[in-house]
């Protein structure tokens, strides 16, 4: 599987993203550069985490306006997957590849811990390695990851089965006091990524690219990019 | 001449920012404090005479790039040729 | 064009006469001013003056300090560059070197919580890149007032949104530190930020200029009148009107950093430089003058050609500004191109300002005229430098346990230690540093002594650690400065890494006065003594004096940052208890110290005695028989016991790994709650497979080590004492500092 | 009634988010944009209904939280008594 990971100004995790695909592919991914409106065939394309133009303005809407993402619409339409993590979630939803925005966390705090996630399909190139239910554990590490979608695209986004990841207490527990004191930033249903209708976009807030080596944080990110590369050979 | 432009967050939108400040603002004894939203008011400096065409510009400017139209309203103004100090 | 020599440079239009008050304005004393006039042979335009003025600052000039700090060890095998440069370099093998540093922002930071610690975060990270290496970790030791008192909440979380909001940008994780709380800092926080990076020793790149002729490059953010006189500030007593009379604050730009870093990367990995030095205190001044003085050559600087962020300014402000995110570099000649694309492809400013002489002056031109010429060496030989009148601070009378009351509730007592301001978990910090980005962190914020970071590209792990108990500096400064080397060494060593060298931040009162120029002696003194006798060797550091408030001073506060290194990062260990049945082992001496122990001062109310004594020998003994049994994989968990002592020790360990312990008191132990909460030194508790073996090995190696119990369960017990279900025990742990920040002011 | 503050960078003191987007808009095709400052404007819905002392207690908003006097100028008005919409 060939993949490619962007990088904007401000960008700091296409590293991290880098090494787990290179880890777990056997094969550096191309990195490309924010200005180049055109780059070679992928068969994936992360966004990744990161300050892209130091997250002024909004986070990841200087970003959705560069060349490179012009590209990667046209390339998304055709049906080539997008992973688009934390930074790469909000600029990939600022070019509009998916609904709704993110928000200033609810405590206005960055914050950085091991958060756990119940996977809510496998029926994804993105989660076939997973079960729908299980509950797995990952950081997050952001200031804006506060998902919000109005009421209808919210409404459409649960009938159609595009949510991916809810955040959940260790259990699995989305619902009431447990599920609350679980969500690290006030998103909307629990949400912690979703997919656009075909399943062929993917934004997350959480770092699965940071949990893939059991003494830095564990290996629960291993199913998603092994799913990937499952999915895409 | 200098432009001003204010983002706003759309009725129904939460204002997580807005809520903090109102809640700061009650508990540090400002009791009558009630709805607190927050936006953004960007100054540009813009090298154009004309009102309406900066206007017109100003609006593609917005729309492209200074606010997220899916949560925000923008409004625009036009302060005049003096030259911002 | 030649130098000017005596001929006086041109006056700018509105330049003001120098009168006495505008020398005393610019912190220089009328002798330190007879000094400035017997140099230039001349009175000194304004510009000159305000260059003077920086470079002969406390701050830049280490004046008080400077016969002090000559007196620490800074050498040893493995050191590559001691203190000197922008940061200390030592060798980790493998061709690696490591470079790390720690400085103050303390001043700013009271002044403007949120962008006076960012701009510390940001200023130290270039103090590291600016040697070719590519930050790994930050660090940050805070110090705040009195919780009650009404602006510590504010500075709390301006200054811990400030360290997140630059360093979190940058991508570098913040992986450890710590915050204290005393009553000594409410006018006067300490903001210490210290930052490690790796590169390869044949990539380290140095300040001293070489090769006349050769460019002098200025690369960055454009200049603004951000912090004009920083330096002279920060080198000043506070009082009432400083905070009216504000000086403009300096806001950081941690993106524009970002692209710094990666520019400077991209142009190290090119043969184009001769010398690169970043412009922190003191701005253009002193990085141009660092370079021409270490080069033994001069410099001329068109400052028409700076970068200026706004209309209007003149020599004099781009002298001394101190806007942020900005170098100063010396290319080989022809090689101005090559490194004009790197910086525009990353939007930065790029300007030639100038080029190197042999003329030995610093000249400053302005649109074709002079407007200052300063002779270098005499500026660099001729700086005050001064012996100032020291009274050490004596040995008060040790408190004995006898003298110290019981706890009249165990678990009480246990409950309010591990719930007071110093030792309350401080995640709500913490989480809101990225700590894991780089996906390098093995050992997280309070799952160890040390934090642990892999080094990029091997199986190597870095150690790092900041450690300073003050109110032991306090009680006896020369007592409390070995400890705290003492203390940092035994946290690196606790994580199975040896502990290679040290950075120090000296924050320090007003050393006009006897008795707090003795507490900054007596403090050098004993870090002397234990650098020398652990072979831990100081290559960097910072001080930051005149840490006053309307003449009261701050905890004399020595901050140790230090650095170790584990070949093998699978063999390292943390302070987690995970494993139900492991044996607990004291290791080292208990004789009960309770003297400036926290159980004195939180449970009794007390500040008093002589503080725990720390035996180097003794110290260095345990410690490498530890390491030695870490690297053999005999220990699943290590936790080196400071304040709060034993029995918040293990309590800790509980915790961090979620799996409680048993804990049986030995017999002639003497008073129980001065065995439990002593903070005797030199000790560790370690969890073993085999607590038999382990003692044996221990007795062998001639340590002292006794068997506590085990680990298990889901409750702290010591038997026929306690029984602490951790839950509990974690609520009051976690609640303490989420709960002081959300209550109302 | 409601009130209006704008909560604005003194002059000399670095913007970097208004930096970046000027930047950003020149690059994107707006090369008439000169400088650009950023602040914030909030909004607050207030229990009271004289306007001077509303102005009073506002200022004392502005002082103890919404402005960071040290590098921030902030300014009022009071919109009246409709209520926010
Ligand atoms: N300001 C801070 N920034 C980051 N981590 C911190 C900070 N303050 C405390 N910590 C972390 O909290 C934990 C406990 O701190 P401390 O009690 O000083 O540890 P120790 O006594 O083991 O040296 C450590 O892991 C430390 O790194
Ligand atoms: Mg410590």
């Amino acid at each position: 599987m060939k993949a490619a990971v962007l990088v904007f100004p401000g960008s700091n995790r296409e590293g991290d993203v880098a090494q787990a695909l290179e880890l777990i592919t056997g094969r550096r991914p191309a990195m490309v550069w924010h200005g180049d409106g055109d780059f070679e065939k992928t068969d994936l394309i992360v966004v990744p985490g990161g300050f892209s133009y130091g997250d002024y303005l909004r986070c990841g809407a200087m970003a959705a306006q560069s060349p490179v993402m012009a590209e990667v619409k046209r390339r998304a339409a055709q049906g080539v997957p997008v992973l688009g993590i934390c930074n790469g979630f909000q600029i990939v939803t600022e070019a509009g590849l998916l609904p709704g925005v993110l928000m200033r966390n609810a405590h206005l705090k960055f914050v950085c811990s091991d958060v756990h996630l119940k996977v809510e399909t496998s029926q994804s190139l993105f989660t076939n390695r997973y079960q729908a239910g299980q509950v797995i554990r990952v950081p997050v590490a952001h200031a804006e990851g506060n998902y919000f979608a109005d009421a209808d695209t919210l409404k459409a986004l649960e009938d159609r089965g595009q949510i991916a990841f809810r955040y959940c207490a260790p259990d699995g527990t989305v619902d009431g006091p447990l599920g609350k004191q679980a969500n690290p930033n006030g998103s909307i249903n629990n949400i912690a990524g979703i997919f656009n209708e075909t399943k062929t976009v993917l934004g997350l807030m959480p770092h699965p690219e940071n949990a893939v080596e059991p003494m830095f944080g564990g290996t629960d990110g291993i199913g998603l990019f092994e799913g990937i590369v499952e999915a895409l050979s | 001449m200098k432009a001003r432009v204010h983002v706003t967050l759309k009725n129904g939108v939460l204002d997580p920012q807005g809520k903090a400040i109102g809640h700061s603002l009650n508990r540090l004894g400002f009791p009558e404090v009630g709805d607190v939203r927050q936006g953004k008011y960007i100054e540009l400096e813009i090298a154009e005479t004309d009102a309406t065409k900066a206007k017109a510009r100003l609006d593609e400017m917005c729309r492209k790039l200074l606010a997220n139209t899916v949560i925000e309203n923008y409004s625009i103004e036009i302060v005049g040729e003096q030259a911002g100090q | 064009m030649t130098a000017a020599g005596n001929k006086s440079p041109v006056k700018l239009p509105n330049e003001p006469e120098i009168t006495p008050q505008i020398v005393a304005e610019h912190g220089l004393a009328p002798d330190e001013y007879q000094r400035v006039l017997d140099i230039m042979g001349r009175p000194p335009t304004m510009v000159e003056l305000g260059i003077f003025s920086a470079m002969w600052s406390e701050h830049c000039s280490y004046k008080s300090s400077k016969v002090w700090l000559k007196k620490l060890p800074t050498r040893a095998p493995w050191v590559i560059q001691g203190p000197g440069e922008n940061a200390g370099v030592i060798d980790i093998g493998d061709g690696q070197a490591a470079i790390f540093k720690m400085e103050s922002h303390n001043h700013p930071s009271y002044i403007e919580p949120y962008q006076g610690a960012a701009t510390g975060v940001g200023g130290i990270m270039r103090d590291v890149f600016t040697m070719g290496a590519r930050p790994v970790a930050n660090l940050n030791a805070l110090r705040f007032g009195d919780p009650a008192h009404p602006k510590t909440r504010h500075l709390v979380s301006g200054v811990v949104a400030g360290i997140g909001g630059y360093g979190n940008c940058m991508g570098i994780p913040t992986v450890g530190g710590e915050t204290n709380f005393h009553a000594a800092y409410n006018g006067n926080i300490l903001v210490n930020a210290m930052t490690v990076g790796v590169a390869r020793t044949d990539r380290i790149f140095y300040a001293a200029a070489a090769g006349i002729g050769n460019p002098l490059v200025y690369v960055g953010s454009k200049t603004g009148r951000d912090g004009i006189h920083g330096a002279t500030m920060s080198s000043t007593e506070f009082n009432e009107d400083s905070e009216s009379k504000r000086p403009t604050v300096q806001v950081g730009d941690p993106f524009v950093e970002k692209l710094l870093l990666e520019a400077c990367l991209e142009l190290m990995a090119t043969d184009a430089i001769v010398a690169i030095q970043d412009m922190g205190a003191a701005g253009l001044t002193s990085s141009a003058f660092e370079m021409a003085a270490k080069g033994g050559l001069g410099v001329i600087v068109e400052l028409d050609k700076v970068p200026m962020r706004e209309t209007g300014m003149n020599p004099y402000e781009l002298m001394l500004s101190e806007s942020q995110e900005r170098m100063l570099i010396v290319l080989k000649p022809g090689r101005e191109d090559l490194a004009r694309r790197i910086f525009e492809k990353w939007e930065l400013d790029f300007a030639v300002i100038g080029h190197l002489t042999n003329t030995e002056r610093m000249v400053l031109s302005w649109h074709g005229d002079i407007v200052g010429d300063i002779p270098i060496p005499p500026l660099v030989t001729e700086a005050p430098m001064y012996e100032r009148p020291w009274t050490l601070t004596p040995l008060p009378a040790e408190i004995e346990a006898s003298a110290v009351p019981a706890p009249t509730d165990l678990k009480a007592s246990l409950l309010t230690l591990m719930g007071c301001p110093d030792l309350a978990s401080k995640a709500w910090i913490w989480k809101q540093y990225d700590h894991l980005i780089m996906g390098n962190t093995a050992i997280r914020p309070q799952d160890g002594d040390a934090a642990l970071v892999r080094v990029p590209g091997g199986h190597k792990g870095l150690a790092m650690t900041s450690d300073c108990t003050p109110r032991y500096v306090q009680a006896h400064p020369e007592t409390g400065g070995r400890q705290a080397v003492a203390e940092a060494w035994r946290n690196i060593t606790a994580t199975g890494a040896r502990p290679l060298a040290v950075t120090d931040n000296m924050n320090f009162g007003n050393p006009t006065k006897p008795e707090i120029m003795g507490q900054f002696a007596g403090a050098i003194m004993g870090m002397v003594e234990a650098c020398t006798a652990l072979d831990f060797p100081v290559v960097s550091g910072n001080v930051s004096l005149y840490n006053e408030t309307e003449g009261r001073p701050i905890l004399p506060t020595p901050t140790i940052g230090a650095v170790g290194v584990i070949d093998d990062i699978a063999k390292a260990v943390g302070s987690r208890l995970t494993k139900a049945g492991c044996a607990l082992v004291l290791i080292g001496d208990t004789r009960g110290w309770l003297g400036q122990s926290l159980y004195l001062r939180e449970i009794c109310g007390r500040e008093e005695g002589a503080p725990p004594p720390v035996d180097l020998a003794v110290e260095r003994r345990n410690g490498d028989f530890v390491r030695g049994e870490i690297a053999g994989g005999r220990i699943a968990a290590c936790h080196d016991l400071s304040d709060g002592g034993l029995l918040v020790g293990v309590a800790e360990m509980c915790l961090a790994g979620g799996t409680g312990a048993l804990v049986t008191l030995p017999a002639n132990i003497g008073a129980p709650h001065a065995f439990l909460y002593g903070e005797d030194q030199g000790r560790y508790v370690a969890a073993t497979d085999d607590g038999q073996a382990f003692l044996a090995a221990a007795a062998a190696a001639g340590v002292p080590a006794i068997l506590l119990g085990y680990a298990g369960g889901q409750a702290l017990v010591v038997e026929g004492h306690l029984t602490l279900p951790l839950d509990e025990l974690r609520a009051v742990h976690e609640a303490w500092l989420p709960t002081y920040m959300n209550s109302a002011t």
